[in-house]
C-alpha cells in the first residue's frame, strides 16, 4: 500500500502540476495570442525559441537551469537582489523550471486554435462595442475551448511526469520537491517494485480520471461551443 | 561477431577510456562500453541486455544478478570509491564533515543514500560526527554521485559529498577546493565486477580477458591514478 | 481592423452629415470614393456584384485600414490621415453580408452581446426587435441549427439591440421570404421616420431600393457612378441607374380620404391623387408611393369602362429610350409632380406622343407601394 | 450524412421520377415530406424562412439521415429502411445556401475539385461554366479575397462543372444583382432544355419562380402545402401559394411574328397572342410567358387611343378575393388558355363583372417576361 | 569541438525523430481522426489513455516498457513469437518505445484541429464525389495543416530531448541506440561539461533551424491555406 510518504508525494505532484498549468495559462495565452496576431518579423523566431526547451534532454536542460538560477547564475542574482531568496531546491524553483519546460505544450495547441478562429468574429465583437481585451475574454478565449483543454492536459500530464528537470532543481526533498515521479523513480531504483508499482497505478489512475474528466467534459454537446 | 560490450556504472566513464586504451593494446581486443546507472544496468541485464561484462558501483546489484543466473561469476571488487567533501564557494571545509554546520555553510549535497552507495557511506559520516541530525534541514539529494557533482559545480550548493574519482580528474581539477572526508568515518564502496551469461555465450575469451585485466598491475595503476582506493 | 489607439474622435462643428473619401488598392480592385451622405434617413448603395460594396461598408465601420482615409460622421472625426478610431468605439450597427452569429453563444446570448457592452442600450430596444423579427422561439437555439433566414433575422436583432447611431446593413433581407420582408420593411421605415438613424443599406432588390431609399449610390468598380437624393435620381432619364424593370419615381403623398366601404383609400400628391388599397393609416398620415413606370400607361384621351381607375392628366416633359431599343420611358409632369410611364416606341408613334402634349396617365391603383 | 457502406443503388424498372418520402424530427421542427416530383424539369421548393426547404434539399442529398426515408431517382434506390447510398455516390450537384467553398484551394482548385473525382465529367463543361459566370478574373483568387455574390457564382459553377443527374441548388442567386441573374437565369433555363437534369431549386424571389418552375413546392413548418404543375398551380386561384404582388399566370408561347422596325415581337399562345420587345429569338420558337395579374387590367369594351396595345378577349371564369379584402382576382379563360387579373372590388362593382360575362384584357406589352 | 561519436549521436537522433514523427503520423492520424469522429462512448476512454503515459517519469515508463518488451513480456514473447527477435537495445526498439510515448504530442493537437474543421467541408466534398478517403486527404489534412505542423514540431522537440526512456530500453548502445540526448548525459557524467555543451549547442541550433523553418512555412502568407 502507499505509505504517508508516498501520499505527500502525491499531494506535492498535484499542487505542482494544478500550479504550472494555471501558470502557463496566464503566461501561455498572451505568448500564443502574440504569435498570431503580431506582425513583426521576428516573431518566428520567438516561436520557434518557445519551443527549444524541448529538445534539450531534461538533465541537462535543468542542469542550465541551476546555473541560471544558482546564487552566480543571472536568475540567481536576480532573485537574490529582489529578496525572493534562492530558488534551487525549493518549490518555487520547481514550479519556474516546471513552467519554462512546459511551455511549448501549452502555446503550441493554443496557437492553433486562436489562429483556427479567424477574422470575422473579431470584427463582428468589435461592431458590438468590444474592446480588444474583451473580445478576447468574450469570443477569443470560448472559441478556443478545446485548444485550451488540449493545452491543459498536454502540460498537467508532462508536469506530472517530468522528472529530470524536477530531480536537478529540486534536490528530491521530502515534502518540498519530492513528487511523485521522483518517489516511483527512487522505488524502482531501490528495487522497491511493489511501491513503485502501487504508486505508479495510483498516479496513472488518478491522471487517467483527470484526463476522462476533460474529455467528456469537451465532448458534452449540450456546451454550446 | 558481436563488439565486446562493458556495461559500465556511472562514474567509471572517464577511467574506462583508460582501461580500454590499455587492454586494446595487450589483447587487441576493442571493448566497448556501455554507460549507465548500476541499477539500471541491473535491470537491463534482466531483461536481455547484450552486455558481456558489468562493472557495478557497488557490490549488491552485482551479488543479486549473480545469484539469479545473469552473471556467471560471483562479483569482486576491482576497487573502492572513496569519499570528498567539495566545495566551489569558498566555503571552510577544514573542520571536515562536524564542520558543515556552521552556520556560513548552506546546502549540502549527497547522493541518495536509498539508491546510492555514495549516499549511504556519506550518511554514515555524517552519524560518526554526530551530526546528522543537525545537517537534515540542510540537506539536498542527487539522483547520482555525478549529480552531486552537478550541484557543487553550478554553486547550487555549497558543499557536496563527491567521490575522489571525481575531483581529481583532469576536467574538475582546479575547480574549488575538496579535502578526503577520513576513511574511519565510513566503509570505503567496494564496487564489483562480474562478467555476464551474455559474455560467456558470446563474447567469452574476451570476457574472460577483460575480467582478468580489470584485476591486473596496469589496472590497478590506473584506478588508483583516478583517485580509487585499490583492493 | 483600426488600431485600438487611445484617442478619441474629436467633435468639430457638427454637420449632420457622413463625409467619407477613401482610397483602398487591392490586388485586383480598388475603391476610390468620395462622398457627403446625409446625415438622416436610408442610403441605399447599389450596384452589381463585386462592385465594392461591402468593402465601403467596412471602410465605413473601422473594420479595413484604407490607405487615404478621411471620415466624418455628424462632426465627429472618425478617421483622417494616421488617426482612426478604433470600431468598438464607434456608435454603428453592422449586419455583416453573411450571418456571423457568434457560434458559442445561444441566439439570446447573441443577441444580448453589444447590449451589455453598450450603456446607451436599453433591453427594451432588443425586446421590440425580437418581438418584430420573431425570434422568441429561438431564443435558446444554437447559431448552427438555425435556417438561413433565421440567422439573418437573428444578426439584423443583434445589431438593432446596441442602439446605434449609425446602422450599417450589407443586404440584410436576402435570405428572407416575401412575407417576411413585408413585416420588416415598414419596421426599417419607422426606425428612420423616428429614430433618425441614418442607415446605409446594401441591396439588390429593386422593391427595396424603390421603397427605402431616401438616398442612392450606385457604384461600378470601386468608383461611385452616380448618387442623389432618389427622387431626383429616379426622374432623371439619362442617370446610368437603371433598375431594370423597377425604374420609376416615388412620391410623398398624405391619406387624404378612407373609402370603408371598398376598403380603398385616396392618396393625395402635389398635384393629383390615386386610389389605392386601404391600410391601417390615420387620414392625414404623410407616406411615400412608389409608382413604376411599367404600372403607368399613356392615352391622348379619357379611358372609359376599364378596371384602371386612376386617370391623371399631365403634360410630356421628356422622353427616352430605355434599356431596350423597343421600348421608351416619357416623363409627364402632373401639377408638381413627375411620373413616369415605359412604353413600345410603337405605340408612342401610334398615339403620337411628343414633348409638350397634353395626356392622360393611368395607374393602376394596386400597383401603388406604400 | 449517409453512412459509406458499400452497398450500391439497385436499379429499379426506370421510371424517370424522384420519389422522395422523409420523416425527420428535430427540436423544434419536424420534417414530413411524401413527394413525387417530375424527373426532369425545374421544381422550385418555395416556403417561408424556416419552413423546411434546406432540410429536404439535404435529406435528397444524402447530408441528413432522417429516421424514415425512402428516396428513388429516376427508378434507383437512393435510400430505403437502413440501405441509404452515400452522398459522394449520389450523381448530384449541390450549391449550398452559404457558398462553402473550400478555404483552402483556390477558386480554380473548387472548380476542378469535383471536376477530377467524377468521370463523366467534362473539362468543356467547367469552361462552359466559368464563361458563363464571368470567373476568369477570379481563378487564381482565395475565397476568402471574394465578395458575396461572386463567392456564390463560384459555387453555382463548381456544381455545375461535375455534371450532375440531379440539381440541388438552394438559393444560388440570392446575392446576385439583377442584370447578372439575368444573364443566369437563361443558362439555368437552357440547361433544362437541353440537359434534361431535373433541377430542385429553393428561392424566395418571385420573379426567379415565375421564370423557372415547371412545378412547384410549397413548404410549411415541416408539411408540404401545395405541389404541382406551375402552371395548373397558378391558376388556381384558391391555391394557398399567394406569390404576393407576383401572382399570375404561366403560357407556353411561340415567336410568331417579328416586327424589325419596332424592335417588337409577336408570342401567340392557345386563345390569342400578345406583343412584347423584341428579344434574339428565332421565328418559332417556343418559350413561356408569364403574365402577372397585377399587369393585366379589365375592360368591358375594346379601349382606343391607349398606350396599351394588347387586348385579349375573353369570359370570366371564376372570382376570388385576393390578399386584401379591397382587391381581387379574376380568373378569364381565353381560347384555351387562363389568365388572370387583379382590380379592385369597387371597379369589379363599377364595372359589373360576373361570371360567365365577355371582357377585354388589356395586358402591358413590356411587362410580359421571356 | 564535435567528436567523431558525437556526431553520429547526431544522425542516429535525426534518424530517430525523424522516423517517430513520421510514423506518428501515420499511426496518430487516424487515431485523431477517429476519436472526432467517432460516436461510440468509450472514445472518451481510449482518448484519456492515449494521453496516459505522458504521466509516468519517463526511466519508469521506460522500465515498464522493458519489462513488455524483454523475454518474459507480452510484447517481447509476441515479437519473439513472429520471428521480429527481441527489442530492447535495439533501434527499432527505441522507436516502439519513443513511439508510444510521443502518442500524445501527435493525437492532442491533431484532435483540436480536425474538430476545428466542422461538418461543412466534409459534405460539400461527398457532394462533389470525393469518398470519405478522399475527402481526409483533399480537405481535412490540408485545412488541418497547422494542427498538423504543431504535432510534429511537438512530437520531433520531443523525440530529440526524450532520454529517460531512451536510456532505458536502448541501452547506450553505440551507434544503435546512443542517441544525442544519451550521449550529452555520458559527456555531463563524465564531467566532460565543454563537450556536452558543444553538443547541446549544436542540437540546439540545429532544432531551432528546423522549427524556424516550421514556422516560416506555416505563416507564409501565400499558401492558399
Ligand atoms: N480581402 C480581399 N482581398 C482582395 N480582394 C478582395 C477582398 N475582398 C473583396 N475583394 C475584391 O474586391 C472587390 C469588391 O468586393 P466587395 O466585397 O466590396 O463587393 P460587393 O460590392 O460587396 O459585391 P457583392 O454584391 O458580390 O457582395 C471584389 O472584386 C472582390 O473580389
Ligand atoms: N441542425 C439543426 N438542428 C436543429 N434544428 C434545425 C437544424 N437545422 C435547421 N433547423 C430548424 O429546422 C427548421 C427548418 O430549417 P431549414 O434550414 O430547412 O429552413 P429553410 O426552409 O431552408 O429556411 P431559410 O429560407 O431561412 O433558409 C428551422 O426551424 C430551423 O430552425
Ligand atoms: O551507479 Mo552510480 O555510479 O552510483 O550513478
Ligand atoms: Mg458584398
Ligand atoms: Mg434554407
Amino acid at each position: 500500500m502507499l505509505s504517508i510518504e508516498d501520499i505527500q508525494t502525491i499531494w506535492l505532484t498535484i499542487k505542482l502540476a494544478s500550479l504550472v498549468t494555471l501558470l502557463l495559462l496566464i503566461i501561455g495565452t498572451p505568448v500564443a495570442w502574440w504569435l498570431v496576431r503580431s506582425r513583426v518579423w521576428w516573431k518566428g523566431l520567438v516561436a520557434s525559441v518557445v519551443a527549444l526547451p524541448l529538445v534539450l534532454p531534461p538533465s541537462v536542460l535543468g542542469f542550465y537551469l541551476l546555473l541560471a538560477m544558482g546564487p552566480q547564475g543571472p536568475l540567481g542574482k536576480l532573485t537574490q537582489a529582489t529578496g525572493l531568496g534562492s530558488l534551487p531546491f525549493t518549490f518555487w524553483g520547481l514550479v519556474l523550471a516546471s513552467v519554462l519546460y512546459s511551455l511549448p505544450f501549452m502555446v503550441q495547441p493554443l496557437h492553433t486554435a486562436f489562429e483556427a478562429i479567424g477574422e470575422r468574429p473579431l470584427e463582428v465583437a468589435a461592431t458590438l462595442r468590444a474592446s480588444p481585451l474583451d473580445t478576447f475574454f468574450s469570443v477569443v478565449v470560448p472559441m478556443s475551448w478545446p485548444g485550451f483543454l488540449t493545452a491543459a492536459m498536454l502540460t498537467f500530464a508532462h508536469t506530472v511526469g517530468e522528472f529530470g528537470v524536477v530531480l536537478m532543481i529540486g534536490g528530491n526533498v521530502p515534502g518540498q520537491t519530492r513528487v511523485a515521479s521522483v518517489q516511483i523513480y527512487d522505488h524502482v531504483e531501490a528495487l522497491e517494485y511493489s511501491q513503485a508499482h502501487t504508486l505508479a497505478a495510483v498516479m496513472l489512475l488518478f491522471s487517467f480520471l483527470v484526463l476522462l474528466a476533460l474529455h467528456v467534459w469537451r465532448t458534452q454537446p449540450n456546451r454550446g461551443y | 561477431a558481436e563488439p565486446f560490450t562493458v556495461a559500465i556504472a556511472a562514474n567509471l566513464k572517464y577511467v574506462f577510456d583508460d582501461l580500454a586504451a590499455e587492454f586494446k593494446q595487450e589483447t587487441g581486443i576493442e571493448a566497448q562500453s556501455v554507460l549507465n546507472a548500476s541499477g539500471k544496468i541491473a535491470t537491463q541485464v534482466r531483461q536481455g541486455a547484450p552486455f558481456d561484462v558489468f562493472m557495478s558501483a557497488d557490490m549488491e546489484f552485482p551479488e543479486g544478478l549473480y545469484k539469479e543466473g545473469f552473471a556467471v561469476t560471483a562479483p569482486k571488487p576491482y576497487a573502492y570509491g572513496l569519499l570528498v567533501l567539495w566545495s566551489q564557494t569558498g566555503a571552510d571545509l577544514s573542520k571536515g564533515v562536524a564542520g558543515l554546520t556552521d552556520a556560513a555553510i548552506g546546502k549540502v549535497a549527497i547522493a541518495n543514500p536509498k539508491l546510492a552507495p555514495f549516499g549511504k557511506q556519506a550518511l554514515k559520516a555524517m552519524e560518526f560526527y554526530k551530526v546528522k541530525v543537525a545537517l537534515e534541514p540542510k540537506l539536498v539529494y542527487g539522483e547520482s554521485i555525478t549529480q552531486v557533482s552537478q550541484y557543487v559545480d553550478s554553486k547550487a550548493v555549497d558543499v557536496g559529498f563527491s567521490a575522489k574519482s571525481i575531483v581529481v580528474a583532469p576536467e574538475t581539477t582546479g575547480k574549488g577546493k575538496w579535502v578526503a572526508v577520513p576513511e574511519e568515518s565510513y566503509e570505503p564502496i567496494a564496487q564489483g565486477v562480474v562478467i555476464l551469461k551474455h559474455g560467456i555465450d558470446n563474447n567469452a575469451d574476451a570476457a574472460r580477458k577483460f575480467y582478468g585485466f580489470v584485476q591486473s598491475e596496469k589496472a590497478r595503476a590506473i584506478f588508483a591514478k583516478n583517485g580509487y582506493k585499490l583492493p | 481592423m483600426c488600431g485600438a489607439r487611445n484617442q478619441t474622435g474629436v467633435t468639430d462643428m457638427g454637420m449632420g452629415e457622413i463625409q467619407a473619401r477613401f482610397h483602398l488598392a487591392r490586388p485586383s480592385f480598388t475603391l476610390d470614393v468620395d462622398l457627403t451622405l446625409p446625415g438622416r434617413g436610408i442610403t441605399v448603395l447599389f450596384g452589381p456584384s463585386g462592385s465594392g460594396k461591402t468593402t465601403l461598408l467596412r471602410c465605413i465601420a473601422g473594420l479595413e485600414q484604407p490607405r487615404e482615409g478621411y471620415l466624418r460622421f455628424q462632426g465627429e472625426r472618425w478617421q483622417e490621415d494616421a488617426y482612426c478610431l478604433p470600431t468598438h468605439r464607434r456608435p454603428i450597427g453592422y449586419v455583416f453580408q453573411e450571418a456571423s452569429l457568434f457560434p458559442h453563444l445561444t441566439v439570446l446570448e447573441n443577441l444580448r452581446f453589444g447590449l451589455r457592452r453598450n450603456t446607451q442600450a436599453r433591453p427594451a430596444d432588443l425586446e421590440a426587435a425580437i418581438a418584430l423579427l420573431e425570434l422568441t422561439p429561438l431564443l435558446g437555439r444554437n447559431p448552427a441549427n438555425l435556417s438561413g433566414g433565421e440567422r439573418q433575422r437573428v444578426a439584423m436583432a443583434r445589431a438593432l439591440a446596441v442602439r446605434p447611431r449609425l446602422l450599417l446593413m450589407d443586404e440584410p433581407l436576402a435570405a428572407l421570404d416575401y412575407a417576411r420582408k413585408q413585416e420588416i420593411l415598414p419596421y426599417l421605415e419607422r426606425l428612420h421616420d423616428n429614430l433618425d438613424i441614418p442607415l446605409l443599406y446594401v441591396s439588390h432588390a429593386h422593391d427595396e431600393v424603390a421603397r427605402l431609399a431616401d438616398h442612392i449610390v450606385m457604384l461600378q468598380a470601386g468608383r461611385v457612378l452616380a448618387q442623389g437624393p432618389l427622387l431626383e435620381t429616379l426622374a432623371q432619364l439619362d442617370t446610368p441607374i437603371r433598375l431594370g424593370e423597377d425604374s420609376g419615381v416615388v412620391l410623398q403623398a398624405q391619406v387624404s380620404e378612407l373609402d370603408q366601404e371598398w376598403h380603398l383609400m385616396r392618396l393625395a400628391f402635389d398635384g393629383g391623387s390615386v386610389w389605392t388599397r386601404q391600410r391601417d393609416l390615420p387620414l392625414g398620415r404623410q407616406l411615400r408611393v412608389h409608382i413604376q413606370a411599367r404600372d403607368v400607361s399613356v392615352a391622348i384621351r379619357p379611358q372609359t369602362d376599364s378596371s384602371i381607375q386612376n386617370q391623371l392628366q399631365g403634360v410630356v416633359d421628356a422622353m427616352a429610350i430605355d434599356t431596350h431599343p423597343g421600348v421608351m420611358l416619357i416623363r409627364v409632369k402632373v401639377g408638381a409632380s413627375v411620373l413616369i410611364a415605359r412604353l413600345t416606341k410603337r405605340s408612342a408613334s401610334t398615339l403620337g406622343i411628343t414633348v409638350g402634349q397634353s395626356v392622360w396617365l393611368q395607374v393602376k391603383s394596386v400597383a401603388l407601394m406604400e
